[in-house]
This record gives C-alpha cells, sequence and structure tokens, in this order.
C-alpha cells in the first residue's frame, strides 16, 4: 500500500469543501469564521502536499506560502472575531441573516 | 474584559461554603465579568440566639456564651461582659484582676491580630505561608490561656468582679518569651508582606473607606483607625486602668485595605507595650472581688463598651431584680463593621472583594450572635 | 510514500481530520463545535508532518490550536448563551449543493490529472524555510509583518467600548 | 555526537540508549517491519516514566512539595505514612481512586469526561523530546524546541473545557482566565525563548544542550533575562501560584476543577505535576545545559545530572509557591504586556546585536563570557529602570501607619502627629 499526492489533494480538497459548506450554511458568524479557518487549513495542506510532491527547483516555495497563509490566518481570525464581538455589542446578535443594515 | 460588550451580569454566590468567607457568610454578589456591581450579605447561618438564651441564665452562666459569640476573642468578650455586670451591680474590681484582665485582652488583642494578619494574607493568596507562621505564635498565647484558665479558646476566664483564677507561678515567664518573640516575628511579618511588591499591589487602593464613610456607618476597630480617624475606646473611654499605659493608637493614611492591616500590626507592637508595662507593674493583692453567684442586681439597665481586637465591643443589660437580665444585647464590631461592605466592594473585581471581606476581619459567631 | 507506517497514518488522520471537519458542520451547540474544528487542526498538522514540514506543522499547532482556537472560544463565550447555537440558515442547501458539486470538480481535477511527482522527499530544513523567508520572500514577509500589526491595532480599535474612547479623548 | 563516552556497552549506566538500541536491534531481526517502531514507542515512553516522570510526580511533585511547603510554613509536612511519610503520595492516590466521581446534573457529560485525558495526552507526548543524556532523547527531531511549545499550548484547551462544561459559575470564572492568561503569557513566553534559539542557532533542545557543552557555559547566564521571563511565564501557564488566578482558591473555590472529583480531578493534579516537570526538564535543557556539568558528565551518568537539574527548577516553583500572594487577574494581563513583552522584546534586540557582533568576530569563544556578564548587568539594569518607567515606587508605600496619642477623631493627612 502506498499513498500519493493523489490522497492528499483528496483530503485536502475535500476539507475545503466541508469549510465552504460550513462558511455558507452557519447562521452564526463566528460558525462561519469556523468554516473559513477549515477551508485555509485545505490550501495550506494542497501547498505542504505540492511541496513535498512536485517537481520544482525551489520545493520550499510551499511552505513559505503556507507560514504566509498561517500569517493571514491569524490576521483575519483576530479582526474576523473582533467584528464580531463589535458587531454584537452594537446589534446584540452575531446572526448574519440579521446584518441587513445595509438592505433597504 | 468588562466594557468590550454589553453582557448580561449574573449572580455568583460567594459563600455559604467558600473558602475565603471565615464561616458560613454569604455574599451575593452580582457581577458583570469580573466585576462586582452589586453586593448583598446574606447572614445569620450561625444564629444560635444567644440573647434570648441568656435571659434564662444566671449573670454568672452567661459568661460561657460570651466566649461562643467571638470565638477568636474570648477573652475580649468575657471581659466586656463583665464589665456590664460589674457596672449594673456597682461592684469594684481590685488593682491585680484589672491588671491581669488587661493582660489577658492584649494577649487576647495579639491572637486574635495574628489570626487576622494570616487570613488576610491567604485571602490575597499567600498560599497558607504567613497563616501558618500566625498560628505558630497564637499557639503560644493560646498556651498561655491554657495554662492560666484551663481552656485554649473559650476561656470562660473572667468572672463578675474579677478573674476565676490567680495567675500561675509558669504564666510570667511564658509571657515573657511571648513577648521576646513577637516584635521579631512581627518584623518577619513586614519584610514577607508589607515589602512585597504583590502584596501591596492587591491591598493598596482596594476598598477604600473614607473617614465620613467609616464615622457614619459607625464603624470601629482597625476599620476606623485605618481610615485615618485615631479613635480608641483604651484612650477614649478607659476601662481596667487602660490610662495609666503608655501606648499610641496607629493610624492609617487613606482607608484601604492595606491601612488596614499595617494598622493591625503596628496595634500588635502597641500591645506589647502595654503588657510590657502591665507585667512589670502587677500589682499584689486579690484578684476578685467576692460576689454572690447568684447576683441580683438592682433595678436598671448598663452598657459597657470595650475595645475588643475587631472594635467597639458594647454589652447591654438590662435588670428586673431577678438572677438573670431582663434583657441582654450585644454590640457586635464585626456585625457593624460589615455593614460598609456592600460601599467597598462595588466597584471592584471578585478578587477585590475576597481582599475586602479579609480586612474587615469578621468572625461569624459574633455576627450572628 | 510506501511503508504500512505511512499509510496507517495517513488514513487515521485523513479520518480524524474530515469526521472532525463534519463534526463543526454537524454539532448543534458551538463550543462543541470548536472543539471538533480543534481536532481537525490537530489532524492537518499530523499531515503536515507526515508531509516532512515539521516547522509547518509546529506552526500550524501553536497559532491554529494555541492561539485562534482561543481566540474563537473567547468570542464564544464573550456573546451571550442564547446566541451559541450552530444552526443553519436558509442558504444551508445552495452552500450544500455548490460545495458538494466544487467537490465533485476538485476530485475529478485531482484524479484526473498526470501528477509529475518526486518519489523522494525533498530535503527541506528549517534553516531553508528560513533562508527562503528572509531571502527570496522577505518583501511578503515583511508586508506579513505589517499586516499582523495592522490587524493588531484594528482588533483593539474595534472592541474597544464607547466609555473608553471617551476616557481616552479626555487624557 | 557522543565522542566522550567511555563505551557503547549495553551495561554503560551512563547511557540507559545502548540498552534499548541492543533490544531493539535484536527485536528487529525477529519481529515483522514496522512492529520495532511500536516497542522503540513503548520503551521510550515506560522508561521515561518509570525513571523520570512517575517517580518525580511522586517523590518530588507531591512529596517533596508538601515536605518542602510544610518547612517554609514551619511545620513538619507529610511524616505519618511510611518512612518520613515517604509512601505518602500512594495514599493519597488510594484515597483519591476510591473517591466517587460525581458529575453535576446539568453539565455536558461528554466534555467533562474527555477533558482530563484531553489534559493527560499532552504531558505524555511532551517527555518525547527531552534530552535524558547524550542517547536518551526519545524523538531527536530538529525542531523540537517548537515541538514543545506547541504541545505545551494543548493542554489550556482541557482546562477550558473541564471549566465550561462544569456548568458551574466559578468553573466558567476559572476557564475565562485561564484562556485569557495562556493567550497573554504565551507571546513573551516564545519571544524570551528566541533569544536562547538566536544565540545558540539551532532548534533542537539536544543541540542546545551541545552548544552548551560546547562553549562550557550555560544559556541561562548568557540570557538571564530570558530566563527569568521563561520562569514567570510558565508558571503563569502552569497555573502555579502567585499566577494561579485559574484555580485562586481563596476566590473562585478551584476555578475549573470546582465540580471534579475523585480520579478525574486526580488526573489533573497529577498531570499539573507533570506539566511543572516537563517545563523544568525543559528549562533544565534549554538554560540550565541539560545532562552537560562541565565534564563531570563523563564520570556521573548525564541522565542523573540532568535529572538533579530538573528537579532543582521544580524547587523554584515550590519555593515561589510558599512565598508569594497572588495577583489579581487583570494585573496579571497587564504585567504580561506592559512588562514581559516589553523586556522580552529588548532581550530579544540586545541578543541579536550580540549575535551580529558575534558572526563579526568569526564566532569567538572568549565572546560569549562578555556577553555573559554584559547581559547580566544590562538585565538587572533594564528591569529596575522598566519597572520604575512602569511607576514602580517601593519607597512611596508607607510601611509604618502613624502613631498618634491621643484619640481625638480624624487626622488629616501630614498634620502634626
Amino acid at each position: 500500500m502506498s499513498v500519493g499526492i493523489e490522497h492528499f489533494l483528496t483530503v485536502g480538497a475535500l476539507l475545503f469543501c466541508l469549510g465552504l459548506a460550513i462558511a455558507l450554511s452557519k447562521r452564526n458568524a463566528i460558525g462561519v469564521l469556523m468554516g473559513v479557518e477549515l477551508m485555509l487549513n485545505a490550501v495550506n495542506l494542497t501547498l505542504i502536499t505540492f511541496s513535498r510532491f512536485a517537481v520544482s527547483e525551489r520545493p520550499i516555495t510551499g511552505q513559505a506560502f503556507a507560514v504566509f497563509i498561517i500569517t493571514v490566518a491569524a490576521a483575519e481570525a483576530a479582526v474576523a472575531l473582533a467584528l464580531a464581538v463589535s458587531v454584537y455589542r452594537n446589534r446584540e446578535t452575531v446572526d448574519v441573516d440579521q446584518l441587513n443594515l445595509l438592505r433597504s | 474584559m468588562t466594557g468590550v460588550i454589553k453582557s448580561e451580569p449574573f449572580v455568583i454566590n460567594i459563600g455559604p461554603q467558600h473558602p475565603s468567607t471565615h464561616g458560613v457568610f454569604r455574599i451575593r454578589a452580582t457581577v458583570d465579568g469580573e466585576k462586582v456591581v452589586d453586593a448583598e450579605m446574606v447572614m445569620g447561618y450561625l444564629h444560635r440566639s444567644m440573647e434570648k438564651l441568656a435571659e434564662e441564665r444566671t449573670y454568672t452562666q452567661n459568661i460561657p456564651f460570651t466566649d461562643r459569640t467571638d470565638y477568636l476573642s474570648s477573652m475580649s468578650n468575657n471581659l466586656g461582659y463583665c464589665l456590664a455586670a460589674e457596672k449594673l451591680a456597682g461592684i469594684e474590681v481590685p488593682a491585680r484582676g484589672d491588671a491581669i484582665r488587661v493582660i489577658m485582652a492584649e494577649l487576647q488583642r495579639l491572637a486574635s491580630h495574628c489570626m487576622a494578619v494570616g487570613a488576610f494574607a491567604n485571602d490575597t493568596g499567600a498560599w497558607q505561608t504567613p497563616v501558618m507562621w500566625c498560628f505558630r505564635e497564637r499557639e503560644k498565647i493560646l498556651d498561655i490561656f491554657e495554662v492560666t484558665s484551663g481552656a485554649r479558646l473559650t476561656c470562660n476566664y473572667m468572672r463578675i468582679g474579677g478573674v476565676a483564677f490567680d495567675l500561675r507561678p509558669a504564666f510570667e515567664p511564658m509571657v515573657r518569651k511571648v513577648l521576646a518573640d513577637l516584635p521579631p516575628f512581627i518584623e518577619e511579618m513586614e519584610q514577607l508582606l508589607t515589602g512585597n511588591e504583590i502584596f501591596v499591589s492587591r491591598t493598596r487602593g482596594i476598598g477604600v473607606l473614607s473617614p465620613e464613610l467609616a464615622t457614619n456607618a459607625s464603624l470601629s476597630g482597625p476599620m476606623l483607625r485605618g481610615s485615618g480617624i485615631a479613635w480608641d475606646l483604651r484612650k477614649a473611654d478607659p476601662y481596667c486602668g487602660y490610662e495609666q499605659y503608655d501606648f499610641d493608637i496607629p493610624i492609617g493614611y487613606q482607608g484601604d485595605s492595606y491601612d488596614r492591616f499595617i494598622v493591625r500590626l503596628e496595634e500588635m507592637r502597641q500591645s506589647v507595650k502595654i503588657i510590657q508595662q502591665a507585667l512589670d507593674g502587677l500589682p499584689s493583692g486579690p484578684f476578685r472581688t467576692e460576689v454572690p453567684l447568684a447576683l441580683r442586681p438592682q433595678k436598671g439597665e448598663a452598657y459597657a463598651r470595650i475595645e475588643s481586637p475587631r472594635g467597639e465591643l458594647g454589652y447591654y443589660l438590662v435588670s428586673d431584680e431577678g438572677p438573670a437580665p431582663y434583657r441582654f444585647h450585644i454590640r457586635p464590631p464585626s456585625f457593624i463593621n460589615l455593614s460598609a461592605l456592600k460601599e467597598m466592594t462595588v466597584g471592584g473585581t471578585v478578587a477585590d472583594a475576597i481582599v475586602v471581606l479579609g480586612s474587615i476581619d469578621i468572625v461569624v459567631g459574633e455576627i450572628d450572635r | 510514500m510506501d511503508g504500512f507506517g505511512v499509510t496507517v497514518a495517513f488514513w487515521i488522520l485523513a479520518a480524524v481530520t474530515l469526521v472532525a471537519g463534519g463534526g463543526v458542520m454537524v454539532s448543534r451547540n458551538l463550543l462543541h463545535a470548536v472543539l471538533f474544528l480543534i481536532l481537525s487542526f490537530i489532524g492537518v498538522a499530523g499531515f503536515f508532518v507526515l508531509l516532512s514540514a515539521e516547522f509547518i506543522a509546529m506552526a500550524q499547532v501553536i497559532i491554529y490550536v494555541g492561539a485562534i482556537t482561543v481566540l474563537i472560544l473567547f468570542a464564544v463565550l464573550l456573546t451571550p448563551r442564547a446566541s451559541r447555537d450552530n444552526s443553519e440558515t436558509v442558504w444551508a442547501l445552495p452552500g450544500m449543493l455548490l460545495a458538494v458539486c466544487l467537490a465533485a470538480i476538485f476530485l475529478f481535477v485531482v484524479h484526473d490529472t498526470q501528477w509529475k511527482t518526486v518519489t523522494d522527499a525533498p530535503l527541506l530544513t528549517t534553516q531553508d524555510l528560513g533562508h527562503a523567508l528572509l531571502g527570496t520572500w522577505v518583501l511578503p514577509f515583511e508586508i506579513a509583518s505589517v499586516l499582523l500589526t495592522a490587524a493588531l491595532v484594528g482588533a483593539i480599535m474595534l472592541t474597544r467600548s464607547a466609555e473608553e474612547e471617551a476616557e481616552d479623548a479626555l487624557a | 555526537m557522543t565522542t566522550f563516552l567511555a563505551t557503547d556497552n549495553w551495561y554503560d549506566l551512563r547511557d540507559l540508549a545502548n540498552l534499548s538500541r541492543e533490544i531493539l536491534e535484536a527485536a528487529d531481526k525477529i519481529l515483522p517491519f514496522g512492529v520495532v517502531y511500536v516497542l522503540a514507542a513503548v520503551i521510550g515512553f515506560v522508561a521515561s516514566f518509570l525513571i523520570f516522570v512517575l517517580p518525580s510526580q511522586l517523590f518530588v511533585g507531591v512529596y517533596g512539595e508538601r515536605k518542602l511547603i510544610g518547612r517554609i510554613q514551619s511545620r513538619y509536612g507529610p511524616n505519618r505514612v511510611g518512612p518520613f511519610g515517604l509512601l505518602q503520595p500512594i495514599a493519597d492516590a488510594i484515597k483519591l481512586m476510591q473517591k466517587e466521581a460525581l458529575t453535576p446534573t446539568r453539565s455536558d457529560r461528554l466534555v467533562m469526561y474527555v477533558a482530563p485525558i484531553f489534559f493527560v495526552a499532552p504531558a505524555v507526548l511532551l517527555f518525547a523530546v527531552i534530552p535524558f543524556g547524550p542517547n536518551m532523547v526519545f524523538a531527536d527531531i530538529p525542531v523540537s524546541l517548537m515541538y514543545f511549545l506547541a504541545i505545551s499550548s494543548l493542554p489550556v484547551l482541557a482546562n477550558f473545557m473541564a471549566g465550561w462544561s462544569a456548568n458551574n459559575k466559578y468553573s466558567l470564572f476559572g476557564a475565562i482566565r485561564i484562556v485569557a492568561m495562556t493567550i497573554s503569557y504565551e507571546t513573551p513566553l516564545v519571544m524570551s525563548l528566541l533569544g536562547a534559539v538566536v544565540i545558540s542557532s539551532t532548534l533542537s533542545l539536544q543541540g542546545m544542550v551541545l552548544w552548551a557543552d560546547e562553549y562550557k557555559i550555560w544559556l541561562g547566564l548568557v540570557q538571564p533575562l530570558a530566563l527569568v521571563i521563561y520562569f514567570i511565564c510558565v508558571s503563569a501557564e502552569l497555573n502555579r501560584t502567585p499566577t494561579d488566578i485559574a484555580e485562586a482558591e481563596s476566590e473562585i473555590v478551584a476555578g475549573y476543577l470546582t465540580e471534579y472529583s475523585g480520579m478525574k480531578w486526580g488526573l489533573f493534579y497529577g498531570m499539573d505535576i507533570g506539566y511543572a516537570l516537563a517545563a523544568s526538564a525543559f528549562a533544565a535543557t534549554v538554560f540550565l545545559g541539560g545532562w552537560t556539568l562541565f565534564g563531570l558528565e563523563k564520570w556521573v551518568p548525564p541522565w542523573i545530572i540532568f535529572i538533579g537539574k530538573t528537579h532543582l527548577f521544580y524547587a523554584l516553583f515550590i519555593w515561589t509557591r510558599g512565598t508569594l500572594p497572588r495577583l489579581r487577574s487583570d494585573q496579571l494581563m497587564a504585567f504580561a504586556w506592559k512588562f514581559l513583552l516589553p523586556l522580552a522584546l529588548f532581550n530579544l534586540f540586545i541578543v541579536v546585536t550580540e549575535r551580529m557582533i558575534w558572526s563579526e568576530e568569526g564566532y569567538d569563544k572568549a565572546y560569549i563570557y562578555l556577553f555573559a556578564i554584559f547581559n547580566i548587568l544590562v538585565s538587572g539594569l533594564l528591569v529596575f529602570a522598566w519597572a520604575r518607567f512602569n511607576g514602580y515606587r517601593p519607597d512611596d508605600v508607607p510601611t509604618r501607619p502613624r502613631l498618634v496619642k491621643e484619640a481625638r477623631g480624624y487626622v488629616p493627612l501630614g498634620e502634626n502627629e
């Protein structure tokens, strides 16, 4: 038995779609954020997989890119959670359906 | 994190079973995050209806009850009650009796303040070390009580007209040893706690009690003195011949928990000074005026007050010429001091509330009687 | 990647990661969802170890498990009990359909492509990663650090209450 | 790596790894492929637990702590069970097992049961990268320092699960406090360790020990400030007094452990010690030279030196626990962000500059000693200066109250006494 690039990519793809489903369907803003985090993780997994398997002159690039994604994810999580808390303070809800102030 | 969001305040019950309520006392604290927005005191878990029971017993039989109100300073409670009964019956106490009473009351103050300081340090989170050191010193004083009265905690030593027994020969060397040991111990406690940045930051500016509030809430004892008010019944209304001893009243700066703590430490020093003087000038002679066991004072009422370790301890007695008091009332200092708790805790955190409660130095047996 | 150990590790990790991801989807309680999310993150970190990217794996655990989920937990705790459910909106069905379609496309791409792969893992050390980050990619690296600082400041500004701002305005 | 080791014989007590290597090589010949890895893992964990973790937990973590704190508090400590009370930890464990494990009615049962397990597992994993001796490191991965940091950020989640699932307000308080505290203290912790990494230019724990052996100086001497910050941060993350706000006994009863009893509580208690031991072992490895002791490791088994250093560092935790009061939670946060983090950054600047100078000078060994002296002096100065800058004025705090002769009511401040 052996595992190859397809296996890892499959896991990455499934995880990404799972994250997408969560991000699209959840009512709670924090739930949406969790979905986004899962998607970013899936992307990272894919990047690392390519860095490990792909024929490349500089395979380290994949890892470097993953570092950037982790950084951005951290920043995104901090700001998104701050937004959630701030929205809750002003609107007393974190339900994304009820955040419809811009709807006429 | 308070103020970040509109959080709903919720109620936590600090007590009646809580490590820091010093007995079965309960604070219903409404907290918003860590911040206390309201505090309600609930007491009565240790109510034993002593004041009513005392109306069924003779004046002498009531002395053991007073032991059990403030169980950390039974000698002071004995003294307060006996003074009230003597005032009611017009009994004079011989000079030796007075001197012994002073020594005992001051030793009791030392023991009680040891406990107060140690438990206070425990409330700030110093894990048991200060309280154990204080217990070590308190133990020596309790040994003296045991030698003198036969009991360590509930001494039942004072009698109407004097004290129960004369001093034992072992008494004086033991007291001298305690007097020699205590000042270095107080120094040690100062090094451990007042010189400790964490302790200072935990207590300074916490539970500030303004002089106006302290007076208006009729607080007494170290609580009042911590707020910068020089008031001590031993000076203001001397009893047992306190006027002949030379001592100072320690007063605090801004009325916070830290001030109350250093006032207590300094009071221990002053007590050592008083005991020294009383022991050096201990008169000989009788230690008790003979009083009939079934005392029947003439009709009337009497209120006697002393400076107990916790503040003004008053006993109010009404006689209807029967063998038992018609009315027996205690003015417990802890109970009155506790009334300022809400003002001191609201606005602080839960941790501050615990520190403030520790700095009041309550004894639940006295609050609930 | 051959070998019994690697294969077993892969299937276990895949199961853990995907099942935990599904747990995030189906759990009714938001805090349970967060706990599943943690499990999923740990599974992904395991994949990174399997792909001989130890540094990224450790960074993943430190940042995702140690920091981001803790932040999420904090946000969950700061919102009241009533809004801690994890239910779906009316967009659940379209969203899931879209996800399934996307998954089908992805799987088709993954399995239909003839990947040119290396057999042995390239020798990548943490030192190489450091050289790459501070050599080739130094500009993005600096921008990322600026982004982090901006996020920090922004997060603080967003969560300040009106009273705090009033206090600062006075001072 | 181990050129100075006298022999490679399996009976050489100075390196117990020889024995396990012999066993594994022999096993490899007869057993099917892959099983030997499992065997190696079992041997590694069992050995490290039998030699180090369990005895240390019982006799240093429980008995030693109680005895030492007892002496600090001028009492005897445990002295009833067995000779000198040595069997006390075992009696404690038996008592805990007999107790009923209660679960509150409206608690989240599953999470409440899983939390102790989730707490124990990382503690076991932590010891995998600790080098007990020249060969005695179970998983010698190149990023073992990061591995340690990563794994040690997991137990906070278990603590949170425990506190949240119990459906108790005190538990929730403890949970919120520990989450907030861990976020705050992780940052200066990593920043301080970065100093050690920069000067030794390795992320491997074994590499740090070898660095200390090569330059004949402990990293703790070159990086005194980092050592102090590490100690403070780690005691905060481990919930040790003076920073045990998450289970502050006098405030929130037992914090996140309020509703736990029996062996479920025992797991938390035991593994708290396990984490403290792991943190001590980590500090001994990074800052105190690990299993080396200036040549003595040639004569004494290195693992004994290492365990001695670990326990010495652990004694520091006990000492602070017996001495210091607890900080309030907001003070603790402010301490991390306003005091420790800037100091860690200063330290990082200094050490990076030193590293630059050092590389200019061709990594001359003599410079390290110069840096050590410089850093010790500068660290002391820096701590004092930063404290003053943050408003530390110990002389402004009165230690004695004012004294008044007469009972004359309110005495305003400044009035003559």
